[in-house]
């Protein structure tokens, strides 16, 4: 055991016997891999676990949660989710206690049937600048060094997106996965006709993805969830990251960094506003 | 299931040879949701239209020109409820080159259009919202005080908001007017003070619109009254504290030519006629509340803020002039005898500064004079890029004012192209000007040097001539070209009309609705959305009261669809918020609404929406998505 | 005698054969993944796979597919034509099986989904044995594997000689019979190898996951609702499971409109969606998303059994691994089984 | 193929009578196939969609009726639609109500709003064939008098030997009957309780509470029946959306007795 993994467990001790917090969010070990783990109960402290394969954003978890006091362990990215989250109004940041741990990158996921069993970081780890959520209550410093594994990079128009979005089942696990998909009803998902139809249509999975990443535009924190999550591995952080890129060249803003600034889309400059 | 009446116009035939209408009716028939087609020659004709007998329950496309005419005509005659327009006519016949790409157009459009009128909904309108009989008029210049009147003069209560002590803008300051030569305060002082009589009109000197909240015929303005520190209720205008107030102040409306006291009245013919204290200047001695018989004087005066209620609002704040500093070529405010013609105005006014001699600032006469031309306007530099309309005439009349007043001076005008256009300009200005003697020359010039004797030296190339050379004068004066004041911007803001690239308050439509701005019953008149001259001004205040009273007396207002927020769907995001102009869309708990009153129907906030939560009517993602694969063909 | 052999060398041949004489569909590998696809050139099957991530029953019930083409102004309805031959060859025994568990719920008389039959009827379906099985699978718990399933007509088991073929079907045995010359009778040394392999990896993974299938139907009874809370806390309502379940197969209809006809689809749905069961007058009898995730773990190992003889699931793991939350059947059969 | 059980056949519409200010009947033919009353249908209404209805015609009418009411995007463009146009039919789906049952025996029939639409055929058949059963009651609520339907009829009906008892939720206008929940009536049929076979349909709410009362006013368990719904896109129990502990409301319903319902999980049951 890990000496952040010990001090995780301590701090969630303290903070449900102390009633800081009604319940710890954070992950746990199974047979099927780390998963999420909501710890009501000072005793179930011992499930808590923090490494590389803890992967998949809790964030997403905080919204289910909004009258209750919440802990919840979040790495650089999650912690900016936070901060994004906070500034559309979905989370309060008093009902939250941000347990930040210092991240040094995750896991791929080595999915059902993958001819590879070599561990790598993920690629849009490498790419991250924030190990450390940006607002936290309490620090969990790392005691390792950065996974060291690099993986080539390309330019996101190196890649076919037409045919990666061809392979989308669209199964809905990046829009569930994503901190951000706080819609109540997906502009893809109800009964009437709309832009995208119900049933998967391969043209329209273009259609799709072109609207959750406009959606995403300026808000992605890179946490990667949905790449993650995605069956057929589509490296949709890329797309976010590029539109990200954009974002910061034209405006100066990266998401998640601070509380204060406004996201772009929602700043009139003076002259601006019609 | 709904289905559609196609109904095909040939516009007298005349779109036959471009269209090829069996072609475009066997496709369209195609189409499940067609349920019949009509090939008509003329839809505009009410025969045609009553012919055709239409249910008013119908869906009903129609594929001829434009929805501006066939709109009003086919509403009327077939009480139709859902009628969806495709201009077959400029965007296909008249656009396409071949018969084919005009057809297969006519019918791409025509399969979007479908697709939307069948998920459309009939239009729906509130109706009989209340009118607020009362009017605003922002400004108090000829353009501001002729339509206070003309409202009043109906019947309806007016507030004039003013931002200066005294009603009257530039008109008042002026010494004569062209082309006539006419002393300007003389025609514009009875105005004033008709004004200020009409028990109508409220007149709120030294204040400012600061917020607008509702719609048109509710109005809620919120205005900022700047402290006097001299209670006007008190104030008789006796003049009193001035005679003993030990402080000057240069006085606005004398271009700050003629010193005043720190306690003041304007001007002679000023209205309300109250004196007012400078507190820039006031040194708090209180010498004048020692003579004032009414205590009218209180240096503890504060703003105060009053929300008025009015049906209709007319923006006439006027504008401000070019700041000739901007142009150094031309020294202004650094040599001496370089002056704007708002302050030749007040040196040549018997009541000015000078007493109406035209005398240098060495106190010697001014026996030569140059006047140059378009300083501000119709250039790309700092000024505006079009004509300020009213310098020609007034730099002629400002001539002619000179030689009425010494026969022997030598008046020269730099001009670029000289515009006489109104009525009398040529004979009463430009005819006499040349009899006159008075010298025009063609050209902008390049600088204005300083000689050793004091005199202005204007560099200058002659562009009829092609002759470069310099003209030794006493005095130079600038026509300056209109600027959008200061404020304007922050005001439109405010109000929520736009304003043009040139920073003036921009028309609804230029021609079409001149007086009228985006927002329902928020007019405009005067200078404040783009140069002119006072007739035009007061010819405009007249216009935009009869816009007015137009709305006061039709009784209620049929107002546009408003965004509806679906409860269920919004998250709250607060995405919207912002992007509204109207300040519509408020905070409900966790959720969004939108205040009906004051939503126009303008449909912003449905796009900022990331989860369609926000409906308005038929423009909901559902019909536009409909209507461009309908376009798209699958 | 259904048991036959064939050498490596002649499977080849044969898999050449099989692609000219019918379109072949079998797994090759694309991005480190494992995928079944339609191939050309059959050099390129890897026969060294685990499984493919997805499962191969979009070849009998896709995505989305026609219901039909209805065309009002000539007054008829167009349903899809016959579906063309295919062979399936190297589908691991649990999705196999899941056809055979889909043969009995769609095919269920009165009423027989006819494009479903008609592709079925369709294709060959040639099955791999797993003599390797991935750390997800427990097929051993429902029989559905690893060396035999249900639903193939050929099983292929790899051994140290060459490949063990058992014909299952009738029209497995024609498959033998058309390329009689590449298979032998199976001799009794390889039949001796067989049956040890099959009890050598049915061992491994009893060690690993043994449960008693018949006990899972007392789940409807007690489904313990902490369990399913629990994990419908975890749940972020994607269809994974079901996209990925190798034989999930309700499905959801879709209305279009196209230039001259009105079309309807067909296509997956998935019972974790808060749509699902959610009526037009806003009625949803199953409301919370415990209750979804309970209803979809009962459908599968104790309604289906009851109604059909046959269980939802035949342990082939895919949705234990892609699940992002980590939701695991398995903790269902340990704790029911 | 042409022989997928999924494909709807066309059908024109003959009539469309407003039944309530949101409620509609709508009438088709000639009827495609015959049916048991208490069985369903899939309407189609082309390009929108296809939901299931309750056959509200008597079998022996030789065209078949819907009372639709507007609700999600199929009822409102059945709603839209004109005499003549054409929608899509199939079905019959579901099991109806136990006629066999019912031979010689009292019959009660419990109706709320809406749920009147599956309970009409079977009155009306009881009707035609009344010297096979014994007496009919009816007992219909609806939330105001104009949400009553098949109004027109309550006269032949009694004419014709069924005992009606009405009531409203809110009266309004010259309503002078009675006012409160369709339970506050159930009391007034004079009926052979411990032999009568009831069966009832209507909101989830509704019918529980009925159930409820039935029992304690004494009827017996085993001879009460109730119509449930569900979403449904096949009706054939394919397609897994009514498909609830076991049964398919499609298939196995939608008329289940009494311990049925008890049997099925909260939720589509109404316990």
């Amino acid at each position: 055991m890990s000496s952040p993994e010990i001090e995780l467990r301590k701090l969630a001790r303290n903070l449900l016997e102390r009633k800081v917090v009604d319940l710890v969010i954070g992950y746990e070990d199974s047979e099927a891999g780390v998963r999420p783990c909501f710890i009501k109960e000072p005793g179930e402290v011992e499930k808590l676990v923090w490494n590389p394969d803890c992967r998949l954003s809790l964030v997403r978890y905080l919204r289910g949660f909004k009258e209750k006091k919440v802990g919840i362990v979040a790495k650089g990215c999650d912690g900016r989710a936070i901060v994004e989250l906070i500034k559309e109004n979905q989370l309060d940041r008093k009902n939250i206690f941000i347990i930040a741990v210092e991240c040094n990158g995750v896991y791929k996921p080595v999915k059902y049937g993958s001819s590879k069993t070599r561990r790598q970081m993920a690629e849009y780890c490498e790419k991250c600048e924030v190990r450390v959520s940006p607002i936290k209550d309490y620090l969990i410093k790392s005691d390792e060094k950065a996974l060291e594994e690099k993986i080539p990079k390309g330019d996101v128009e190196d890649l076919d997106w037409l045919s990666l979005f061809r392979k989308c089942l669209r199964c809905m696990a990046c829009v569930r996965s994503c901190p951000f998909c706080y819609c109540t009803e997906c502009s893809i998902e109800g009964f009437k006709p709309a832009l995208v139809h119900r049933l998967v249509d391969p043209v329209e999975l273009f259609t799709f993805h072109l609207i959750r990443a406009i959606h995403m535009a300026g808000r992605c924190v890179e946490c990667g969830a949905c790449e993650s999550s995605c069956p057929v591995e589509i490296p949709l952080t890329r797309l976010y990251h590029e539109l990200n890129e954009w974002f910061r060249e034209n405006y100066g803003y990266v998401p998640g960094l601070n509380l204060e600034q406004a996201p772009p889309p929602l700043v009139f400059k003076e002259g601006e506003k019609p | 299931m709904r289905r559609v009446t196609v109904l095909l116009c040939t516009c007298g035939s005349t779109l036959l040879e471009k269209i090829d209408f069996n072609k475009v009716s066997k496709e369209l028939y195609k189409n499940p949701l067609v349920k019949k087609i009509e090939i008509v020659d003329g839809l505009c004709k009410a025969n045609t239209v009553k012919s055709l007998s239409l249910d008013a329950n119908e869906r009903i496309i129609a594929a001829a020109c434009s929805s501006r005419l066939l709109e009003a005509v086919l509403k009327n005659l077939s009480n139709a409820k859902v009628i969806e327009f495709v201009n077959i006519r400029e965007q296909c016949a008249w656009v396409c080159d071949d018969k084919e790409d005009a057809s297969s157009k006519t019918i791409r459009l025509l399969n979007g259009s479908i697709n939307r009128a069948v998920r459309s909904n009939p239009p729906q309108y509130s109706d009989g919202l209340k009118i607020v009989r009362e009017a605003m008029v922002i400004g108090g210049g000829i353009a501001g005080v002729r339509c206070a009147l003309d409202i009043a003069n109906a019947g309806y209560r007016v507030y004039l908001i003013e931002k200066e002590p005294s009603i009257g803008g530039i008109m008042a300051q002026l010494d004569k007017t062209f082309p006539t030569l006419d002393c300007s305060i003389c025609i514009e002082g009875p105005l004033l003070s008709e004004a200020g009589r009409n028990k109508n009109i409220t007149i709120i000197p030294n204040s400012e619109v600061v917020g607008v909240k509702g719609r048109v015929g509710d109005f809620r303005v919120l205005v900022k009254v700047n402290p006097t520190y001299v209670d006007p209720e008190k104030c008789n205008g006796c003049g009193e504290c001035a005679n003993v107030c030990p402080v000057y102040q240069p006085n606005k409306y004398d271009v700050d030519l003629k010193p005043v006291k720190a306690i003041y009245c304007p001007f002679a013919q000023a209205v309300p006629l109250k004196y007012v204290i400078n507190k820039e200047y006031c040194i708090e001695c209180g010498l004048c509340m020692s003579v004032c018989t009414r205590a009218a004087i209180n240096l503890e005066d504060k703003p105060k803020m009053l929300e008025l209620n009015v049906g209709a609002i007319v923006v006439a704040v006027g504008s401000d002039l070019f700041d000739p500093r901007l142009k150094p070529e031309y020294h202004y405010g650094e040599y001496d005898n370089v002056i704007t013609n708002m302050e030749f105005e007040r040196i040549i006014c018997a009541s000015g500064p000078t007493g109406g001699v035209l005398l240098r600032k060495d106190g010697k006469p001014a026996k030569r004079v140059a006047f140059i031309q378009c300083v501000g306007s119709r250039e790309s530099g700092p000024g505006i890029g079009e004509c300020s309309y009213y310098c020609c005439a007034a730099s002629m009349k400002e001539a002619r004012l000179i030689l009425e007043h010494d026969k022997d001076a030598k008046v020269f005008i730099f001009y670029n192209e000289l515009r006489a256009f109104g009525k009398g300009w040529e004979d009463l200005l430009y005819r006499r000007c040349l009899e006159d003697g008075i010298v025009f020359i063609r050209s902008r010039p390049s600088e204005i040097k300083r000689s050793p004797n004091g005199n202005l030296i204007v560099v200058y190339e002659d562009t009829l001539t092609g002759k470069r050379s310099e003209l030794e004068v006493d005095m130079v004066v600038l026509a300056l070209g209109f600027k959008p004041s200061e404020n304007l911007a922050k005001l439109a803001a405010t109000l929520g009309v736009s304003v043009d690239d040139q920073g003036f308050i921009e028309e609804a439509h230029s021609k079409a609705k001149p007086l009228e701005t985006r927002v329902r019953g928020i007019y405009v008149a005067g200078t404040c959305h783009g140069p002119r001259d006072i007739v035009e001004s007061a010819v405009e205040g007249s216009a935009a009261a009869a816009l007015v009273i137009s709305l006061f007396r039709s009784g209620n207002v049929k107002l546009p669809e408003t965004a509806v927020v679906l409860e269920s769907k919004c998250t709250g995001c607060g995405r919207c918020m912002p992007v509204c102009q109207y300040d519509a869309i408020v905070r409900d708990g966790e959720k969004v609404r939108v205040l009906e009153s004051l939503c126009n129907g303008c449909g912003a906030c449905i796009s900022s929406c990331p989860q369609e939560a926000i409906v308005l009517g038929d423009w909901g993602i559902e019909q536009l998505a409909l209507q461009i694969s309908g376009m798209l063909g699958d | 005698m259904r048991m036959f052999s064939i050498t490596e060398e002649s499977l080849k041949v044969f898999l050449r054969e099989l692609s000219l004489k019918h379109v072949l569909i079998a797994p090759f590998e694309r991005d480190g993944y494992f995928e079944f696809d339609v191939l050309k050139n059959p050099d390129v099957i890897n026969l060294n796979y685990t499984n493919t991530r997805l499962s191969p029953k979009r070849f009998f019930l896709p995505q989305r597919q026609l219901v039909f083409k209805h065309y009002p102004r000539k007054g008829f309805t167009e349903e899809p034509k016959e579906y063309s031959s295919f062979v399936l060859f190297g589908i691991r025994p649990c999705d196999a099986s899941a056809l055979s568990v889909l043969d009995n719920i769609l095919l269920s008389p009165p009423y027989k989904d006819a494009s479903y039959e008609n592709r079925r009827k369709n294709a060959i379906v040639i099955s791999l044995s797993c003599t390797k099985p991935m750390a997800e699978c427990f097929c051993n718990v429902f029989e559905t594997g690893p060396i035999r399933g249900m639903g193939e007509d050929l099983t292929f088991t790899p051994t140290r000689s060459g490949f063990i073929v058992e014909a299952r079907t009738p029209r497995g045995v024609s498959v033998i019979e058309e390329f009689g010359k590449l298979f032998r009778k199976a001799d009794g040394e390889m039949l001796e190898e067989y049956s040890r392999l099959i009890s050598k990896v049915l061992d491994e993974m009893n060690r690993r996951l043994k449960v008693d299938k018949t006990r899972l139907i007392r789940i409807e009874k007690e489904a313990g609702e902490e369990f399913f809370q629990l994990n419908a806390q975890r749940c972020i309502e994607c269809s994974l499971c079901s996209f990925a379940c190798p034989l999930c197969y309700c499905f959801e209809t879709e209305d279009c409109l196209e230039k001259d006809s009105y079309v309807r689809f067909r296509g997956w749905d998935t019972c974790i969606s808060p749509l699902f069961t959610r009526m037009a007058s806003g009625l949803d009898p199953r409301v919370t998303k415990a209750d979804r995730l309970c209803h979809r773990f009962c459908h599968k190992l104790s309604r289906i059994p009851l109604a059909f003889n046959a269980y939802g699931c035949v342990g082939c793991g895919r949705c234990v691994s892609l699940c992002p939350a980590g939701i695991d059947i398995r903790e269902v059969l340990k704790k029911w089984g | 193929m042409g022989l997928s059980p999924y494909v709807p056949k066309p059908v024109k519409i003959v009539r469309i009578k407003e039944e309530t200010p949101d409620t509609k009947t709508i009438t088709i033919g000639p009827k495609p196939f015959d049916f048991i009353p208490g069985q369903f249908a899939m309407v189609t209404v082309y390009g929108v969609g296809e939901a299931p209805f309750s056959i509200c015609s008597t079998p022996s009418d030789n065209n078949l009726q819907f009372s639709i009411r507007k609700m999600g995007s199929v009822t409102t463009a059945i709603h839209e639609a004109s005499p003549g146009d054409e929608i899509g039919v199939r079905g019959p789906y579901g099991r109806g109500w136990p006629l066999g049952e019912m031979r010689k025996r009292d019959i009660l029939l419990v109706g709320g709003g809406i749920g009147f639409a599956p309970l009409r055929p079977l009155l009306l058949h009881l009707l035609e064939n009344s010297n096979k059963y014994g007496r009919i009651a009816v007992c219909y609520g609806a939330r105001s008098p104009s949400l009553l339907m098949y109004r027109d009829e309550f006269g032949e009906w009694m004419e014709r030997g069924v005992e009606l008892y009405l009531t409203v939720d809110v009266g309004e206008g010259d309503w002078k009957g009675n006012v409160g929940v369709v339970t506050t009536i159930l009391d007034k049929p004079n009926l052979n309780k411990a032999e009568t076979i009831v069966c009832t349909c209507g909101p989830p709410v509704m019918i529980k509470f009925v159930l409820k009362k039935l029992v304690e006013l004494g009827y017996s368990e085993e001879n009460i029946y109730a119509s449930l719904e569900s979403k449904m896109r096949c009706g054939i129990g394919k397609c897994g959306h009514c498909h609830f502990g076991g049964k398919h409301v499609c298939v196995d319903g939608p008329v289940f007795r009494y311990d049925e319902i008890m049997e099925l999980p909260r939720g589509i049951s109404p316990f």
